[in-house]
């Protein structure tokens, strides 16, 4: 399957860059016939696997995130990846309200997972974590 | 939740100029002119189109009148 | 000086990716309390470094584009970088009015000269053309 259009971002590890990269993916995000409240549901899945980079991956330490995008013919492929500490268990991250923190909700990978068609989580510990999710759609007009 | 956004409100560390506040506006009454024209949900294109601007410049009029972080994530705090 | 924040991007060389740019470099300098015409100058000064670099840089062949985006105590630096054909002669390819295309206005680099307080321009044959910009400020109020 061809690709069409690909940026990606690398960015320190701080909240203020949450917002930045939202901006970007709804830019990207806009190549295609989405209409508002489709591309709000985008904004809400980068940001809870952004924010989870920057709030777990690195504790608000130091460090490095990628937000990677890719336009293909029928669906747009987002990548975050972090090198922070990693999940210990993954398929237990992901259900719902289950946070390590306690005065958290526990439900980013919910919402990642309701918004977008396909969420695919690798994780080591020590080592870092990818969240690849997977949006698509039909038309295929692009700007 | 009122009370969450009045907190997200008062929270928001961007300072919203009022042009960027107006145009946020103009879009979200250019999206209800439309869905009422349309019938269904206008895309960002058809919005943009009537406001004469880029998409990406709609998508992002709207990201500036939010706060940074996800509701989910501040509305535990 | 110590770097405040830092973002880059990556992004394939297509007329799609300088709005997208350009809303990213608008909100990573909205961490600074700049009027909205200021915002909109330093859009400007991006998008036609930006679309230089697609435009002369690359021919509308493909190839990748960089910009990078520094903040530190009192200015922000923005760097677009591209390997593509590079410039001849960079000084005079900064004069007003001068294009290699005749159709083009060569009003490019008088832009980015007169919104920005620095511009820097490097540039080899054959190797790729980098145009750093530096905007001051004031203040110090960060987001
Ligand atoms: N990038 C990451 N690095 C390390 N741990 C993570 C990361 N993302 C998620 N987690 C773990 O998965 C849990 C669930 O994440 P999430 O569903 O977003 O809920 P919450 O962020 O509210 O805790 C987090 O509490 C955290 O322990
Ligand atoms: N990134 C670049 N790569 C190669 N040539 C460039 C690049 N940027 C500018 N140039 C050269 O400098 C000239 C002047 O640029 P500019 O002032 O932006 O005017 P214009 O884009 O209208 O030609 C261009 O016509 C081109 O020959
Ligand atoms: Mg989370
Ligand atoms: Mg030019």
């Amino acid at each position: 399957m061809a690709r069409r259009n690909r940026m990606s971002m690398t960015f320190d590890s701080r909240s203020e860059n949450v917002g930045i990269a939202r901006v970007a993916a709804a830019a990207f995000s806009a190549q295609i016939e989405f209409t508002l409240p489709e591309i709000e549901e985008i904004k809400v899945a980068i940001s809870e696997a952004v924010s989870n980079a920057v709030i777990h991956g690195y504790s608000d330490q130091e460090g490095q995130i990628e937000l990677a995008m890719e336009l293909y013919e029928t669906h747009l492929e987002y990548t975050v990846i972090d090198w922070g500490k990693g999940i210990a268990d993954v398929e237990q991250a992901r259900q719902p309200a289950w946070s390590t923190e306690p005065e958290r909700m526990g439900l980013g990978f919910v919402f990642m997972e309701s918004f977008m068609d396909e969420i695919e989580v690798t994780s080591a510990l020590g080592k870092g974590t990818t969240v690849r999710m997977v949006k698509k759609f039909d038309a295929v007009p692009i700007h | 939740i009122g009370e969450i956004r009045r907190f997200i409100r008062d929270d928001n560390p961007i300072k919203v100029s009022r042009s960027t506040k107006e145009l946020a506006l103009k879009i979200h009454r250019t999206q209800e002119k439309l869905q009422g024209s349309l019938g269904r949900e206008p895309t960002v294109g058809e919005i943009a189109e009537g406001l004469l601007l880029p998409v990406q410049e709609v998508v992002a009029a709207l990201e500036a009148v939010q706060p940074t972080t996800s509701i989910y994530a501040q509305s535990t705090r």
